[in-house]
């Protein structure tokens, strides 16, 4: 049973982590690449924290839930890197397909006297 | 998996040499944690080679890596910490004193 | 014991003089002879027991592993060269309190004195061959200190180097001597070396070891041509010249031929370099001294020639031999200092020791003219003094031997009777030129007698020289008898100190010697004229120079050949040679593939391999774009983590990753600071060569990997393994040994790491600012900042658990300390420099002391168990609630490591952080 | 008493949490030491917390974690979708501008959060003022209805969570 | 069944893997390079979840969450000096 479970995770898990890349990988320009990642890698990875969890289940190691931690962990950081690198990429006004709006640079203008 | 850790080992190597060989010295610091990254990798794999046999004693007769080499390059990671940033250091004074980054200190 | 202290009260009394100088000269004077006496007190103590033919041993270890003991034996021998020093040394020091004026330090000079004292008495007293080289080398050393006394001097200064380069050079082969010695015999014991003669003599090794040892007696006791030297030390205190070059260093040389004498003597090889080197010496030294207008520099010569002669005596092979050798040691030491004192007198009196200015010192100085007169009769051999004796009993030896000989050994007393000449010769001139004769009026000062106590040590050993010259008999044979003996290693056959052994040829010899000198003396200028055209100014001293600025020349030339300046020269000759070497090693040795073995490859590890080979490569290639070279580095070392994990290195992955992070920080605050781009400048042939040398080396260490990996392995660590939980307490074997079974190398490791961190703070202490910046969203992004803060947390509980678990688990306190020191550092770059340090609770250095004492006091603590410095003491105790709980005082080594860690990356980061990018065209 | 043991409770019991998770029991051993270190950690750490959370009306949580999760498998999914089918040249990736209402910081960073991990938006910029957020919207048919679901779906309530 | 999920597993999470590599490698931005990067750190954790069922072995939970969280700190290093030259201003 624990290992249908698992088997069902780690295909999850796998389809998303690939989906994650194939988004990095093909996509046009820095921001949209930015979406693949963030998102899909993500879930993927959780899904296959929960296939981990699902096989210890059926191992004599029993139920173990900490590798919950990772999963929340992720959910915490993917969010600060995809903004950060995002931000960056405004900044230094790499191109992007979607027309940057105004209100970014004067805004920055005043932000940034230095 | 012996060939593949020997002949890795040899590439990282190669590239640490021949950044080192080079004149600036940020290339050559790179070059330094190449060379450290392969030479603790060797330092490991003078234990021999073992899958899944992490040197944690469990009940139960279970065979281990041998844990020396590993002791040996733990210790050896952080001081090569160190170094990179003892040379970076340097670096950044020779910059400094001498307005270049080239190792020696002149164009 | 005593007998240890023999040796140890002079070096022990080196502090005193120079403390009680300030009580005055006199004080530092009595406090250099107090220790002197007290030795020769014992020393007196032990004589009768000698006196019976008994040996006095001590010894305690000192290296046993090397066979190196502290181990002093005193016989016949040793007891005279022992009393010679001392006593001597007792005369000098008072000697010196009047001699040395009052602007001379005194207290160093005295300490140096002590110092010299003692090493010759450890020379002489010494059981134990290493060691005897031990002191042979300190005598060197403090022999140069004295020689370069008075340091304002060029000439000093020269002179002391001179000697020690010479005298230096000399125990090194001393040293490689008693090597093959120790090697030959089976010990370093000196008694059982002089015993095992024989053995040593029929070795193939003997030629060597004969030879060695000679470079060391002869340098020492300077024999032709190593003479050069003794001349140029007569730039020391004339106390010191009548120490050194009379009873104690010269006389080294002699001692080390005699004392060895059993061991290496009666051999072929030995008769002819002794006693050739040794007649040389005499006639060159003697002839030398005949030229000489400086008086101790006539003395110097003289010293090197009677040198000559001693050497010669033991060369001869013969018992008798020997017994004269003995007898003209004691006799040279007497009248040849009571000469260098009053030389010393002269000087002092009259302000020049020049020749050719004194003279009719008479009406001044009578008394110094007695004894000076009576020193320089016993010198030339004038019967009623002792030097006639000893003289006699060498004309008598060198006959005998001629007759032996046959074929040209009549060369011999002809060319000791020329020795003989000369020497009456110079000192005839000594006597006549300075006292007698009519006055130069080119005297500095008006001359009159030395102070009272100046002359007594001069007096002391003029009697010694006219008692022992007129009834030898009585003075001088148990003596003489006792201490050859200690040579021959068993009483020698009854001889007899007689002045008159009726008409025989050696008596005829010193008739001619004397009568000859006599002539010779009144055509000296003729005499002087001819040297001067057959020989040209061509000194020892020369060849030394030339010799040594010929080597330093080389070694210029060779460090400017190696070194241009260019770092990156250096760094391809040193990898070059690397590569090259281990070639060498690789083909001789071979670096064939062992039996093991191979573990399979799966899929993941092939794929894993390929892209760390890529990135590597891209490194390599396009490191010219400094922010993808970094990157790209980072992929390595994420792959490299992986591989620890995969080949069950779990505790290597966690500081791998760790590590890996903070240094991708450290670059790229450096990389603020640097330029961003490298320059494209190599040219292809450099860049070729390099990448021809990269290649070699990897491929090299690839095969080395190979080799090693592939061939099956007894490690060491089955103990490891097997103590851990026992032994240790501690589930994680890499752990354990950390902190436990190699806890003594991390603590030393963690010390680098504490120093390396305060240097990169102090190197980049005057460029680091902290300003408090506006807190903007540009500087610090509100998402960063929250989320930082909400990191800050997490990261300690999980540097807690790693902390925790690291004795039985994957982690520990290097892991921790990386993670904790992460933490900060997310901070800092959240927030901003300013603002995390206002909210530090304490700073970094006493972190890192806490770190390294916490360490270091859990190491200490072990030994209130008696057990060896960081032995782990553990033990499980049951917590109520928490359960079974073990606490092992590794934790608490773990903790030190766990500080220090964080104390120093931080500080080394936040130290980069504080950097300014520099101003463009600085 | 308790308010001076633990100033910041939200803090402490997330670290108990995390510990509890940790060392993967229920223990009364780890529960213990999750309280010590639920002492310890936010002293230590107390200057690193200019301002700290107040959950003013907990029970939203309950509502708003449900639909978290079930977006954030949404957006994977459609996220995914977009990926595997959509040729580049038929994207219209536009930037959202969306004005805030909730001033608290860690409400508007979970907002943040929240938009990256859902529906093919990513937060990637706040205004100098930080009272406008900056989204990037990976296929974007209508912008002011995104805006406007955004602000409903999760600005709301987290408002209600955290102010008034 | 299980072995056989975890090779379309592994082979999946190499694929993934790959591309980034390609990406980190290729750019062409800066933030490129780094997000690979960083979606490559991810990766690795997934890797090791499927190595640790493969080898039915917990020990390598700690290495996982230290990707995770190493990960996330050399990534908003690299894209603040992106962003603005300064790290800790």
């Amino acid at each position: 049973m624990s290992e249908a479970i698992t088997a069902v995770f780690i295909l999850i898990g796998a389809f998303f982590v690939l989906v994650g890349s194939l988004g990095l990988l093909r996509f046009p320009d820095f921001f949209t690449r930015l979406h693949g990642p963030t998102k899909a890698t993500t879930l993927g990875l959780a899904s296959l924290l929960a296939a981990f969890v699902a096989y210890a289940a059926g191992t004599e190691s029993g139920v173990t839930v900490r590798e919950f931690l990772i999963t929340f962990f992720l959910f915490i950081t993917a969010p600060v890197s995809a903004f950060m690198l995002g931000r960056s990429a405004l900044r230094r006004r790499v191109d992007s397909v979607a027309p940057r709006p105004a209100a970014i640079d004067d805004d920055e203008a005043e932000d940034d006297p230095a | 998996m012996e060939i593949l850790i020997a002949s890795g080992i040899g590439v990282v190597t190669a590239a640490g040499i021949y950044l080192t060989l080079r004149a600036r010295t940020f290339p050559v610091i790179l070059g330094l944690t190449l060379l450290s990254y392969a030479v603790n990798l060797f330092l490991v794999s003078t234990g021999r080679l073992a899958i899944n046999a992490p040197p944690i004693v469990h009940e139960g007769t279970k065979a281990y890596t041998d844990p020396l080499p590993q002791a040996l390059v733990l210790t050896a990671i952080v001081i090569g910490f160190a170094m990179t940033a003892f040379v970076l250091v340097l670096a950044l004074k020779a910059r400094r004193e001498l307005g270049s980054d080239h190792v020696d200190g002149r164009e | 014991m005593k007998l240890l202290l023999i040796v140890l009260l002079p070096l022990a009394g080196i502090v005193l003089p120079p403390v009680l100088v300030r009580a005055g000269r006199t004080a530092s004077a009595w406090a250099a002879a107090t220790p002197t006496a007290l030795a020769l007190v014992l020393l007196a103590g032990m004589a009768p027991t000698v006196f019976e033919g008994g040996v006095v041993e001590a010894s305690w270890p000192w290296m046993p592993a090397l066979g190196l003991n502290l181990a002093f034996f005193l016989d016949g021998f040793g007891l005279l060269f022992a009393g010679l020093i001392l006593g001597i040394g007792l005369l000098i020091i008072l000697y010196a309190r009047y001699y040395l004026s009052e602007d001379d330090p005194m207290g160093r000079f005295y300490a140096m004195l002590l110092a010299f004292m003692g090493a010759m008495l450890g020379i002489v007293l010494s059981d134990n061959i290493l060691l005897l080289v031990v002191f042979w080398e300190l005598t060197s050393i403090s022999s140069f200190l004295l020689i370069g006394y008075w340091r304002h001097r060029a000439d000093a200064r020269q002179g002391a180097r001179m000697a020690l380069a010479v005298t230096g050079a000399g125990g090194l082969c001393l040293l490689a001597a008693a090597i093959l010695l120790g090697h030959v015999v089976g010990s370093y014991q000196l008694q059982a070396i002089l015993a095992a003669g024989d053995t040593i003599t029929a070795s193939p090794l003997y030629l060597p070891i004969l030879g060695l040892v000679l470079l060391g007696a002869f340098t020492k006791s300077a024999q032709v041509p190593f003479h050069f030297w003794l001349p140029h030390a007569m730039a020391a205190p004339t106390p010191v010249s009548a120490y050194l070059h009379s009873a104690t260093m010269v006389k080294a040389g002699v001692f080390l031929i005699a004392r060895l004498y059993p061991a290496l003597s009666g051999t072929e090889e030995w008769f002819v370099l002794v006693t050739v080197i040794g007649l040389a010496t005499m006639v060159f030294g003697a002839y030398g001294a005949l030229f000489k207008d400086d008086l101790k520099g006539l003395l110097a010569y003289s010293t090197i020639s009677h040198l000559g002669l001693i050497t010669l005596l033991f060369g001869l092979n013969t018992q008798a031999g020997v017994i004269a050798g003995v007898f003209h040691i004691i006799n040279h030491a007497t009248f040849k200092a009571s000469l260098f004192m009053s030389a010393g007198i002269i000087d002092h009196e009259t302000g020049t020791r020049d020749i050719r200015k004194l003279g009719g010192l008479r009406h001044y100085m009578p008394v110094t003219m007695w004894l000076a007169a009576i020193a320089a009769a016993s010198m030339a051999g004038v019967p009623l003094f002792n030097g006639f004796l000893s003289k006699e009993m060498f004309f008598t030896e060198v006959v005998v031997e001629s007759e032996r000989l046959g074929g040209i050994g009549w060369l011999l007393p002809v060319f000791a009777t020329i020795g003989g000449l000369l020497s009456a010769a110079y000192s005839l001139r000594f006597v006549h030129d300075v006292f007698f004769g009519d006055e130069t009026g080119a005297l500095p000062r008006h001359p009159h007698e030395p102070p009272r106590y100046m002359r007594v040590p001069v007096e002391i050993l003029i009697l010694i020289c006219v008692v022992v010259g007129v009834v030898p008999s009585l003075a001088i044979s148990t003596v003489l008898a006792t201490a050859a003996g200690g040579v021959l290693l068993q009483a020698p056959e009854p001889f007899s100190l007689a002045l008159w052994h009726g008409f025989n040829v050696p008596l005829v010899m010193s008739v001619l010697a004397l009568a000859g000198a006599v002539a010779l003396y009144y055509q000296r200028d003729a005499a002087e004229r001819w040297h001067e055209r057959t020989f040209p100014a061509f000194t020892g001293k020369g060849c030394f120079e030339s010799v040594l600025a010929g080597a330093i020349a080389a070694s210029r030339r060779l460090t400017a050949w190696l070194d241009d300046g260019s770092v990156q020269r250096n760094v391809v000759l040193v990898i070059g040679t690397a590569v090259v070497m281990a070639a060498a090693g690789g083909i001789t040795g071979g670096l064939d593939a062992g039996s093991r073995a191979l573990t399979p490859a799966p899929l993941p590890a092939v794929a894993v391999w390929l892209m760390g080979v890529i990135a590597t490569v891209v490194v390599a290639l396009r490191h010219h774009d400094r922010f993808l070279a970094l990157v790209a580095t980072g992929v390595v070392g994420l792959l490299s983590a992986l591989t620890f994990i995969y080949i069950s290195a779990p505790d290597l992955a966690l500081t791998q990753l760790s590590v890996e992070v903070v240094s991708t920080v450290l670059l790229l605050l450096a990389l603020n600071v640097l330029p961003k781009e490298t320059p494209h400048e190599s040219s292809p042939g450099r860049r070729w060569r390099d990448g021809v040398l990269a290649v070699a080396g990897g491929g090299g260490i690839a095969a080395l990997a190979y080799a090693a990996m592939t061939r099956p392995l007894d490690s060491i660590s089955r103990y490891f393994l097997e103590t851990s939980v026992p032994g240790g307490g501690g589930h994680n074997v890499v752990n354990v040994i950390l902190v436990d079974f190699r806890g003594f190398d991390t603590f030393g490791e963690i010390t680098v790491l504490g120093i390396a961190a305060l240097c990169v703070y102090a190197l980049i202490r005057d460029e680091a600012h902290t300003m408090a910046s506006a807190d903007t969203e540009a500087r610090h992004p509100r998402m960063l900042l929250i989320g930082s803060r909400v990191m800050l947390p997490l990261l300690a509980v999980v540097t807690v658990y790693v902390f925790l678990r690291g004795h039985n688990q994957p982690g520990g306190g290097f892991i921790a300390g990386l993670i904790a020191a992460v933490a900060m550092v997310t901070q800092y770059m959240a927030s901003g420099v300013h603002w995390t340090e206002q909210r530090l609770t304490g700073n970094y250095f006493p972190m890192i002391g806490a770190g390294l004492l916490t360490a270091g006091f859990t190491g200490l603590a072990s030994w209130l168990f008696d057990v060896p410095f960081l032995t782990s003491t553990f033990s499980h105790v049951n917590w109520p609630v928490v359960g079974d709980f073990e606490i092992a005082s590794a934790v608490a080594f773990d903790l030190g490591v766990f500080l220090t860690v964080v104390g120093s990356v931080v500080l080394m980061l936040s130290q980069f952080g504080k950097q300014q990018p520099p101003v463009e065209g600085r | 008493m308790l308010a001076r043991l633990f100033p910041n409770p939200v803090l402490s019991g997330f670290v108990l949490v995390i510990w509890m998770l940790l060392v993967d029991s229920i223990g009364a051993g780890a529960i213990l030491v999750g309280v010590i270190l639920g002492l310890i950690i936010p002293r230590l750490t107390q200057g690193f917390w200019p301002d700290r959370i107040h959950f003013r009306r907990p029970k939203v949580l309950f509502t708003l974690i449900p639909v978290v999760v079930w977006d954030i498998i949404a957006a994977n999914a459609a996220v995914a979708w977009i990926v595997l089918t959509r040729r580049n040249r038929d994207l219209r990736p536009v930037f959202l501008i969306i004005p805030l209402e909730i001033r608290e910081p860690h409400g508007a960073m979970a907002l943040a959060s929240i938009i990256t991990l859902t529906p093919g938006t990513v937060s990637v910029q706040f205004s100098a003022d930080r009272t406008t957020l900056y989204v990037h919207m990976l296929d974007c048919p209508d912008e002011t209805e995104a805006v406007e679901d955004i602000r409903t779906r999760y600005e709301r309530p987290l408002k209600e969570l955290l102010e008034c | 069944m299980l072995t056989v999920t975890l090779y379309i597993g592994f082979a999946a999470v190499i694929a993934a893997m790959a591309m980034n590599l390609y990406r980190l490698l290729a750019g062409p931005t800066a933030e490129d390079r780094v997000l690979a990067l960083d979606t490559l750190y991810i990766n690795a954790i997934a890797l090791i979840l499927l190595v640790s069922i493969q080898f039915a072995d917990r020990i390598y939970f700690e290495a996982a969450l230290l990707i995770a969280m190493m990960g996330f700190v050399g990534t908003i290093a690299l894209a603040k000096y992106l962003g603005r030259g300064a790290l800790m201003d």
